[in-house]
């Protein structure tokens, strides 16, 4: 599995995991955190009860390495970027996108972790399969911003 | 020469396999041909290719062992 | 003390709890997250140890909950709003402030958070000594955006 | 009358307290007149005044139980 997944939802013991800061390194002062959370959508009378996310693995992980560096590239006071996505089952009001970019200041904390996910949504090769409360599902995609 | 092809998202199930190998295939186009005659509903799809997991546009050569992959819109987050 | 205000750093306990969604409420499928920690700057030779905040706790109150309300009549699609300040001695590395905005959509939830912060940063009655490593302290002001 | 007069952030320092109790003092003018001869570094000092806990600007007129806080720039963060 690349890098940038994890199976299933993402838990409270991976994000507190990954809101921790580096050991001894008290330079970024400010972080921004984008959560995505699978909602339960009503679609023609039928609610979401889950998502399956499928991926292209490598992909994925040359994906993220390449936002990553663009985002290190576009601005210079960030220190750090965590960016983990679900794949497979992920339940109504479950975590599925974990985006997290540290820097020394907000204003660049805050622009560059809404760029990143800007860019997971329009680069990440994930493809989310919405499950209904009737057993039935449907492959979605993103709506244009 | 044989090329691997990934069917991702509702293509997989359009394919019935989310992996397919095809022979004999010099480009994209010419993989395109093949899997139309294979699975005529492609055509309703809208998707991407990519080319050894970089996204291509057009036709492209295609050597053995390159991996292709046809993948609707994306949807994460 | 005021409810937005917590004596000491914002710790993972109070982050996880303040994290998890409303029980069976999953129509916020975007949160976005502003995390402020205590910078180890150097200040003419010497390193920040930690910020000895103060406060004036009911006007904290009140301004907090005009900041919430102004951003809730400011956009349609947010949901909830959790901010919470540090009272007292927050070592270097360590959580000052936490804001939180869920909304349906990622959008609103990243624009409500950076508003609210910057709210935050211009309107709460909260004041900054920074204790130094030679035990020494400085009264600190916020620089302007 | 009496006023309730708060001290914040390195304007405690200068007063060497955190509050303060000042009674005939009909507005926040006069009542800095009083706070200037009690602590005369007062006027180096960058500030906002609040009466109870709204931001007040010029001159305003002072009741009996107002609570008046001297505040220097805002540092939350």
């Amino acid at each position: 599995m690349a890098e940038y997944l994890v199976e299933g939802p993402i838990d409270n013991e991976l994000m507190t995991r990954l809101l921790a800061p580096p050991a001894g390194n008290f330079d970024a002062g400010a972080t921004s955190v984008f959560i995505g959370r699978v909602r339960a959508d009503e679609n023609g009378g039928k609610k979401v009860v889950a998502i399956e996310y499928s991926a292209y693995d490598e992909m994925v992980n040359s994906e993220a390495t390449k936002i990553i560096d663009q985002i290190l590239a576009g601005f210079n006071n960030v220190k750090s970027i965590s960016l983990i996505h679900s794949r497979g089952r992920v339940g109504a009001g479950e975590i599925s996108l974990f985006v997290m970019v540290s820097a020394g200041h907000r204003r660049q904390a805050i622009e560059a972790c809404s760029e990143a996910v800007e860019l997971i949504k329009a680069r990440l090769p994930v493809w989310k399969n919405e499950v209904y409360d009737d057993n039935s599902h449907e492959w979605k995609q993103n709506l244009p911003l | 020469m044989e090329v691997k092809v990934l069917f991702f998202g509702v293509l997989a199930d359009v394919a019935g396999t989310s992996v397919r190998h095809y022979g004999d295939v010099g480009s994209t186009d010419r993989l395109m041909i093949r899997i139309q005659d294979d699975f005529p509903e492609f055509i309703h799809y809208n998707f991407r290719t990519s080319v050894n997991r970089e996204i291509v546009n057009g036709d492209v050569l295609l050597n053995d062992g390159d991996e292709v992959a046809f993948m609707p819109p994306f949807a994460g987050g």
